[in-house]
């Protein structure tokens, strides 16, 4: 075979490979789409009017899901499922993004963590690399941590749409998050990284706890509770 | 780590949330060591692989290269070796998920065996031909580990370089061919030179006919390849200008001559 | 033709470009010094003092529009209409900033977003490419991103000085602000860049809203107002 | 018109310009393709055989080029002329390449400097701005300065190639070519840093000229010629 | 001695040279991750719960000091003493966040600032630089920045655990620090930015004993204290 | 180095190239020193005009501030007689010629002049009044230094400093207004917060009504002094809408009394 | 006087700075327009045909050098005399370049070196700052060292216009500029780093002569030039 | 110790590190000066006059290496000897420098190459780091490719100054130094990079030893020799 040759075989292998990036692209494109309009929905509870409205938005992000679970399953069928890590920067990212959106609709319905598997059932895909197309954990634990970040944000605006008690139990959520994080053996990378926000997130919810705590906020709404 | 928790390990080891994230920091675990592994795998790769075109750079300055390429070749059977540790490491996973462990040392010996190559044959290794020398007989090895023989059979262990790590591979080539020429030229071999400029002009069309089509780290080599080819293209030059003042016959005598005053004690001239 | 009279006329060809490039320099020179005299106006709302003049001040950045307006009509001679992307990036920067400036008046007067049509009848030029020098629909948008930061600040200076329901408002204009740009497929542009700063201004401004809120601050405004 | 409505309509204006980017981005590939071919049809005049084959090497570059001339005459179709310099980026690259191959082949077949208006022919546009889709005249001299480069190499191979009065033309020519330049008045910008480049061509060439003269090899060429 | 012995021993030599850092990277891993226990430790004393249980969790990392010790102990024998600054970069890091944690588990038990000296026995290093292995006084003032900001964090946290009277002691010991600082006169090196930092510190604190002392809660905890 | 020549330095030192030469080292020698020199006592400005900015924060945390401005004034003649130096040095010369060499120096000074300035008039010191205290009159030195009153005279010594200088010197003054100004909440201080801040947008408003008029340096240090200014702002918001939660007399009444909970020594309250 | 005032003083005086600078540098384009047509007019003894036409070239280029005077003259009217450094960056790298060529046509007349009096006199400056408009001694250097980087390229076109004399004659001219240059105690400025480049011109230039000695072309020479 | 002592010796402490390395700078200068003028000397030698003065150069040379050794024993004194690394960057180049200069009067003296001993001797250094001020193996062989690049252009002056001799003997020395780079194993660092440059001076001395062959010009010398 001559050098011309083989460097057309290598040209050939190249393009195929440029076409499959290339209409995963596309479907990523839409899951991105889709991604935005759930979150807008969901940003909607940051308003004082949106309090009350936290079902019938969770509701409403659900119903949207379900899309995603098509563009899913449409992404699925652009390439070989057992060559997931050689794309898997195309989606990567989108992944995240609504893992985050599957994570903040569960604790907004049951202020709970949701669990990988919940979110692969929700995404309708696979924990299981070996069962196909799936949530890397790493991804999963990337999403949980944007979604920290969107509580330290919703603690703020509780407040302002007068619910006191919420806070704290934005609070020890978010503790009980560092701890589960702090037993990681993080490395030097992304997810390294974003752990660092969590930080910040911390602080943040612990201050506005201190403000009501020092305003006597915490009491009342214990009494309240209590009642 | 578990045992920092103190006493309150019962309350938070009954979490469910904190079970969830031991589990996470096994899988990650897992990975994270099965990655190290590889990395370090991949550098013994690199450093022999390094260590055999070293070797082959000798091929300039001594008169016979039999022993060299025996040489080379024990040498990179270990580094094929390494490689089925590799191969081990990835039976069952998917290859692109530690793909960056590794990469940079596939790259090696993609280099180092082309280099090979090229000396024996004065030609391009094809990727197939580099494949091929990284299929493993399951035999060899679990005979050396006396495995029982439920997983022998024909199903060899293989390991697949990808087109792009072989490119890389090869621009890398180029570097050393250019040395080569240069060396070369330094000992007063005439015919090395040309041919080594007629093989990296042809691999330069290659990547030039490939262009941006690949991935970014093979077309950024290109303008090292441009800049190495230029090196050769002019050591070619002189040698033709520097040989033009005399008839060819003439030249060869005064290159064994040449020889015999570099190497006094052979002693025949 | 010799190769001596083929580079010649090049040369001439070559003068000719750069001559206008010069022009246009020129006159967005003057362009940009107007804006920052239209922009020292503006910024003296974040005085304290400055929250009553408003008004003044708005009527005083409006005539200066009037200048702005010229020079752009002097800008418009300089070169042949329809080669306006040729030139571009020579504008591209200060039109940005006369947009937000334009935004900023409109917003102070009434409260509103600014709509492209308005921007580009303040400053004298069009809406769509074919009818003449034209806003571009991205310059718009980074001239109202530009706004959005600006008036994160303003809330915080409101206030400072005393003006406690201004940031509410301020909320619900860049939350509906935001909105709007959630609707947006921006790809990985400058645009994107700065559109990812208006996160910033949001939670910005809504933590000024939360400490205004748990002192009860807002209450007592909305008190004031109900009077 | 609510702030929701204005943001939809620009949504949609974005999507078009996003979609013409992605078709001129496709076409541009095909070019590319098409240019990288008939480059290696060209290199192959390095080779020392290659010395002889130049002007059937020539005819096949010249039958490419017909495909180089749809691929463009698809590109003219994908957006509205006049908007040249809005998507100018996209193919500028390409189009000061192919001018290089279009240069490089006149110059093999004639050992002449291709006009503009003759690479407009060669690639189906225009040279006027006005007339249509054209070659902008600092792509032009971009893709003349690639060949002289491309020229010092082939000096330095003629001679490997046992060819000795080859450079001695191209020296000529080259010098030529350099005092054109010397006529434009360039800034700084990156033509300016592309002909800096022109000046080690114009030296190495006459480093190569120097051998051969010191050993007289340019004389016994004559010699030969003379006969 | 012949040209290629001499360059054999120079080969010895330099790969030696590789395997020292290789060692010396191994064992800063192993010390930060028992770091990372320790910070675990510490961590609780945030909690509302933690409070009570300063001595114990103190306690607790006194015994994890002991490992560090070790691991320090193995670092020592990876490399010559007198080459400390050659291989500096690769435990610089760690070992500031070590003294931190050295520096918070001495401020815990005895609310005051761990000298060098006592960091140095803590580790089990030197002080002077000529005795062995020791601590730069550079990497030692990181280590005292780093634990300001997590007093800043303690202040607020106290309050929530209804501990009126820390953040006073902090807002002390804090002043006193920074009165310290002020006599130092710092490049523009990471060391002063991380100083400007303490700025925040001390302004977070101080707004703590502010919204303590408006609402009488200072007093009160005097007068408790006074009884 | 002119004795390197060795014994050929007859034939060497006749040649008038060689010639020409010796007398460009001398001037390219003169003008390096007078360089030299002049970095070094800039190198001195600086470091007493940050002692100075230094020493003047110190403002934030003593009762009385007549002392400190005393010691900074006496700090502060220091200075201006290193500038001095710079003048005798500049006299006869083209002030641009040597102007990198002493930048830097100069802009600190007027970051600390102007600091002392701010804090004792609460205003900014202008260009004029800067350049009015580097007028040195002949006398000063002359009698020092007992030199003849041959050059004594009416005519004085005097220093400018650039626009550009000035410009910058302030720019700088605003990092160290922000300082001042996140150290007086952390002290209790409730006016100059807002004080600094009223001035730091005159400030703010000034530099951006200059805009990318000025160099390119000036224009740099735009977004440095936004993010000060962001940082003042956020103080004086925080102060706000602290102080909100009760009446003003009390709140002066919470400071005195933190005040004497900070020196219980002073034994008054 | 107020804030606003004093930096409104400030614009004034940086507007009409920034109008100086276009002036000067308009000038400068000018100036550095005819420094082209005289290289041009230089460049032509690197032709073997120009090798005979020295003379005429230099005569050609004597009478631009007028224009240059001209230009020089209008440049002197554009700023205070005694603000030369302030502007100095302008006109510095033209001024490097006219030295080049003055100091070019000097040599080709009578092979010896120019002085800085004589480019002076030639360009109608000055040698004294307190002067006038002067020539910098380090600008006078490094005109002289461009030029030094041109006579090796003379040196290696004299042996292709079979003149073998010269190359010797330009090695003893460089050699002794080397040494001249040695004298200096230069700093790591421009003028160093030039200075760096003058290694290999004295190494080209002494590979030439290699190349004349080892085929005994010196002595024919000297054969000849002894008849 | 009050927390004020503390930071005052602190401060001491940090203000004593810049003036041990103002000290050091100042020392180098001069270092510098002086290896200067023994360039200055040993330039001399590619002279064709000078190669009948290598011995007296060669005695200047070492006469000033006498003021380096003073110079370098004050360098000592600026320091503490166990924290050369700490300073290491502050003298590297200018040790490389001298390093090379010494090994360059030791070849012009023997032929032969200078050890790393004799280096540390002629300097006044030490070749084991832990009896004082040393010479780093790295620098060594950085100080001998200098010379190695040096030794190409004495070949290539040898025969014009018609010692057809040397350059034999030139070549052989420097395969043998090639040999015993070929031996070490670097990294991608500084003194790869340079001992690539080692291939191209022996490519150049091969050449010089080829003309001389073919034309019969080393025979010659050797029958000369034999005599
Ligand atoms: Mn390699
Ligand atoms: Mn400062």
């Amino acid at each position: 075979m001559s050098v011309t040759e083989m460097f057309s075989n290598i040209q050939v292998f190249l393009c195929a490979d440029q076409d499959i990036r290339e209409d995963i692209r596309k479907v990523v494109q839409t899951l991105e789409q889709t991604a935005r309009e759930i979150l807008t929905v969901l940003q909607s509870v940051h308003q004082p009017s949106g309090f009350k409205e936290i079902p019938s938005k969770c509701l409403r992000a659900r119903e949207l899901f379900c899309i995603i679970r098509d563009h899913i399953g449409d992404l699925k069928t652009k390439f070989p499922v057992e060559q997931y890590y050689r794309f898997h920067e195309h989606w990567r990212f989108v992944l995240q993004r609504v893992t985050f959106l599957a994570a903040f609709v569960v604790y907004l319905e049951s202020e709970s963590l949701v669990t990988r598997e919940e979110v692969a059932q929700i995404l309708g895909i696979e924990v299981d690399r070996e069962k196909g197309f799936h949530l890397d954990v790493e991804d999963y634990l990337a999403g949980v941590l944007i979604m920290a970040s969107e509580l330290s944000r919703l603690a703020v605006n509780s407040v302002t749409a007068g619910d006191y008690s919420r806070p704290l139990r934005i609070s020890n959520f978010i503790n009980e998050l560092d701890s589960g994080f702090r037993l990681l053996n993080l490395k030097n990378d992304p997810l390294r990284k974003r752990y660092d926000g969590l930080k910040y997130d911390v602080k943040k919810i612990e201050e506005v706890v201190y403000d009501l705590s020092i305003r006597g906020l915490t009491k009342e709404q214990e009494a309240v509770t209590d009642k | 780590s578990q045992k920092t928790e103190g006493h309150e390990s019962d309350d938070i080891s009954s979490c469910p949330l904190i079970s969830a994230f031991k589990t996470f920091q096994l899988e990650l675990d897992t990975k994270h060591d099965k990655y190290e592994r590889l990395v370090k795998i991949s550098r013994d790769i690199t450093i022999e692989s390094k260590r055999t075109i070293f070797l082959l750079h000798r091929v300039t300055s001594v008169p016979s290269t039999e022993e060299l390429l025996t040489e080379s070749e024990v040498k990179l059977d270990g580094v094929r070796q390494k490689i089925r540790q590799v191969a081990e490491e990835l039976r069952g996973e998917d290859l692109y998920q530690f793909h960056r462990a590794f990469t940079l040392g596939i790259q090696e010996y993609v280099e180092a065996v082309s280099f090979q190559h090229f000396i024996k044959h004065r030609s391009l290794i094809s990727l197939e031909e580099v494949n091929c020398r990284l299929v493993f007989l399951n035999g060899d090895k679990s005979e050396e580990k006396g495995i029982p023989s439920e997983k022998q059979g024909p199903q060899a262990l293989t390991f697949q370089v990808t087109p792009t790590d072989y490119l890389l591979g090869v621009a890398d080539l180029t570097g050393e061919l250019m040395r080569m020429c240069i060396s070369s030229v330094g000992n007063g071999d005439i015919d090395t030179p040309f041919q080594v400029g007629q093989f990296l002009r042809q691999i330069h069309d290659g990547f030039s006919y490939i262009g941006n089509t690949g991935p970014y780290e093979v077309s950024k080599k290109l303008h090292t390849l441009k800049q190495s080819l230029g090196k050769v293209e002019d050591a070619c030059y002189t040698l033709r200008v520097r040989g033009s003042e005399m008839p060819k016959h003439m030249l060869a005598d005064v290159f064994s001559s040449r020889a015999a005053l570099l190497d006094p004690e052979d002693g025949v001239a």
